[in-house]
């Protein structure tokens, strides 16, 4: 069997029709937008129409999107630029401990500005409650920043409420779409938000390109400094292949979104089921609202890590913890504020399935894992301990 | 990230198990800090390390390291083996990521909690 | 004849053997390098061998190169991350009035944050004088930015004689090598800098990826939070074809860069020379020391944007002012700080020669101008005015 | 980011040149605000524009502009003529990028002042 690709929340293979539409841009037309001549108003056309594409696809206006070098830089820019613009009408913003680090990394930053930041909790299966955001609204909230979708456990998040508690409150409402776009129907107009990032190579589009949304006459300080690239919000030679593909992967998965949730939910259902009958497994996140390829699950007396090892060698991608922070070894901010202990924490494995996957590798997947577990709990000076109780 | 021999040493480990009445039992680590590693050895007569056991609880670096140590250790004086340092391990392994380097520390203070056991009985 | 470009300064066309470097990466090389698996290592070891190639090239070591999404955010974080680092010693900065807004306008926006910053004048052809950078030092100056080769009139600084004056102050030494790599022998040591910035578009790499050199030892504070990638220096998932493309482009620009020179400077004064035998033209930069492709030239009496569009009718793609601000309706600020008088900065036409350019292309161009620019000229309000006078 | 309109007034511009004793003469601009223009106006009895002439240092926008503005001018009456607003010339050249709008106002302006010229006279 090939090599077997269950990391689909990391990254994604790029699809072959985005390719198709970048090869023009990586060869012929190669001018820069911001030039006058043909060579750089053909580009320009281009990344217009993309960018009309995508505000289409995302219910919003043409002049409301600036593409970004990715969903990082679209989370520090909706969240920093947000926050600095208001600051003269208050200080007090409101995220989640189940954020990205694109977005709780830079709320907490904020506070060395002077802002004051709430995190709020979750519930056993990752879910922020509405009504703690509505309790942890101050006269002085400006900004809350809240995911769609959980990177690592797959929670959906009740974002439309949350969105319309922002709206009756009059304040702004940023939304971290990176994991949800290409996996649910992401609408501004429906979910409320002001605010929004998504990442291209999360619904397999190209590396290193991301798109803000800023609702019209939202204020947002910009960032960066240079030439006044989308309209000074954005400075720097666009990444224009990058623009394109993105606009198609876009495209794309919004045309087979229903079929592709589908047969990815029916995969997930399959591997989550087969991973629970082990022995001591238990499923992470909700058991319901989660994004369709997520299956997140610990496995007592032993390491995420070495089980990912493991099931490399048979040739299987799988991740433990979030992929930006694999090299570090604390256990997952996210598993760890579900409640859970350490130890389950850091037993925790996550597969994310995409379109590519099949029932055949679900199933071959599921011998490897009862194989590796088996293996590395023999191994395991926990589950010895465990034996002599 | 990790070393070929890393990984070779994660997925063939050597010695791992338990030991029937060891002449010494170490046990270094714990859930909060990340790895915890047990190590059992049996000495002869002369002070050598004739057989040595390990169990792991950690990542690929954790076993991969207490593999690696254990066979540096067999067959060695147990003033030598107490010696041997955790730079000694990661440098047989070819290297370890810098956020894993204390995993072959572990494995290191492990082998000599179990040769001060193995010394206390001796007394 | 095809379309001719010579706006190589506002972006080059992409190598087919960077091209080529790239294609596995976007396609099945597409693993995240932050990724433990198979997939993610494969990716992250092209990832450092790139890191190391480049760092050779440059005299570096790999540890002190960051990826980033273009010259603009390297500059970025350069000036802004170095200066917040430094900020305890000190709050003066010194730059030049010929920068890119990349690194001039980042500079002025550091004064809201307290910041000094002290504008260096050039002399009429666009050089600092080496003795204003030492007589503007003070005792709280914390860094010094000038680029080594101006985008728009092409004139080279003396960077290695502001660097031996930045290092005998123990000042920190940034420069903005955007348009010199690839035209210009670049190397960290023999320049005495502590920061540099490049952009792959501008060597014959894609766009959207661009590197920030840090010497060893340096103390920059990061822009955006996020996952810990390069050190937690630049969070975001990395543009990995893009990073593997510019390393194929700077090798072949360093390999091929004293032909490309030698060839470039000879089609450069093939058409300065054409260029200054037709009436009332001028040179704008440097003489001599002026880079390898750069021809600036102001025609009086006609505009440079007319002049541009006038020759893109006739195929030729070039530049007036430079590309980010050709939207913008002000007179170059560079040539307005060399001291010529707005009308003549207006006049200014920007021909940036490439690798692809020929002898049969110069002298084209330079049938084309002259067509232009009388025709321009009989049209012009204010060349009928001199006639009258 | 210019409409093939403007490309095409720009680069076939209609009336461009002096005018031999022209009825009203204007000029608009200067170097300092971009560009300038001036324009020509020969008026019959009628007070209708027989004939429109101008010359134009700028950029493409002012060009075309200038270019529209002498085609929807000629055979007009001055009083109608006078009424017209940048906004129609830039509506007649598919529309202009926003910081190019200004240009249009030139062309306008200069015609304006031609005709203030041209009725100057008649008193
Ligand atoms: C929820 C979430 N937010 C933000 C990001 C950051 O996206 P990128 O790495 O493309 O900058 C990621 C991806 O790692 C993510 O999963
Ligand atoms: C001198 C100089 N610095 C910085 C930049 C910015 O580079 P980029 O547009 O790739 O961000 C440019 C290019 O426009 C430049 O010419």
């Amino acid at each position: 069997m090939d090599r077997i690709y269950m990391d689909n929340a990391a990254t994604t293979p790029l699809e072959e029709k985005a390719l198709e539409a970048m090869m023009p841009f990586l060869k012929e037309n190669y001018g820069n937008p911001s030039s006058a001549h043909t060579f750089g108003r053909e580009v320009r056309k281009a990344v217009e129409e993309t960018r009309e594409k995508m505000a289409f696809l995302l219910g919003a206006k043409p002049e409301e999107i600036y593409f970004t070098s990715g969903g990082t830089e679209a989370d520090n820019m909706a969240i920093v630029g947000a926050a600095r613009a208001l600051q003269d009408r208050g200080n007090h913003i409101i995220t989640t401990s189940v954020e990205h680090h694109a977005v709780l990394d830079t709320c907490l930053a904020l506070q060395e500005e002077g802002f004051e930041v709430t995190v709020l909790p979750v519930d056993q299966h990752g879910m922020v409650d509405p009504d703690d955001v509505r309790d942890a609204l101050q006269d002085n909230t400006i900004l809350i920043s809240v995911m769609h979708a959980n990177n690592e456990v797959g929670t959906i998040q009740p974002v439309e409420e949350i969105g319309r508690a922002a709206r009756e409150s009059n304040v702004l409402f940023h939304i971290d779409a990176v994991q949800a776009v290409g996996n649910l129907p992401v609408n501004v107009e429906t979910l409320n938000v002001d605010l929004l990032a998504l990442s291209a190579h999360k619904f397999y589009g190209p590396k290193g390109v991301g798109l803000l949304y800023v609702r019209e006459g939202t204020k947002v300080n910009r960032l960066t400094h240079g030439g006044g690239q989308e309209k000074g919000m954005r400075a720097g030679t666009e990444n224009i292949p990058g623009i394109i593909g993105m606009g198609k992967a876009m495209e794309l998965a919004y045309s087979q979104l229903e079929e592709n949730t589908r047969r990815m939910e029916s995969l997930r259902d399959r591997l989550i089921q087969g991973c629970l009958e082990m022995e001591e497994a238990k499923l992470n996140g909700h058991p319901t609202r989660r994004l369709p390829g997520n299956v997140n699950v610990s496995f007592e007396y032993i390491e995420g890590e070495a089980l990912l090892l493991s099931l490399d060698f048979k040739g299987i991608a799988a991740s433990s913890g979030s992929a930006c922070s694999s090299g570090s070894m604390n256990p997952s901010h996210v598993l760890m504020a579900t409640g859970m202990s350490e130890q389950t924490a850091r037993g925790a494995i996550r597969f994310s399935l995409g379109r590519h996957n099949t029932v055949e590798e679900i199933d071959y997947t599921l011998q490897a894992v009862k194989e590796s577990v088996d293996k590395l709990r023999s191994m395991s000076s926990l589950y010895q301990g465990k034996g002599e109780r | 990230m990790y070393s070929d021999k890393v990984m070779e040493h994660f997925n063939n480990p050597r010695n791992v198990g338990d030991m029937e009445n060891p002449d010494g039992t170490g046990e270094i680590g714990n859930v909060r800090c990340g790895d915890i590693t047990k190590v059992f050895i049996k000495v002869n007569g002369q002070g050598i390390i004739e057989d040595i056991r390990f169990r792991t609880f950690g990542c690929g670096a954790a076993i991969a390291s207490s593999s690696m140590l254990t066979e540096m250790v067999k067959g060695r004086h147990v003033e030598e083996a107490v010696k041997i340092t955790d730079i000694e391990v990661a440098d047989n392994l070819g290297g370890l990521p810098p956020q894993k380097l204390h995993c072959s520390n572990l494995a290191a203070d492990a082998l000599k909690a179990a040769i001060k056991d193995y010394q206390d009985r001796q007394k």
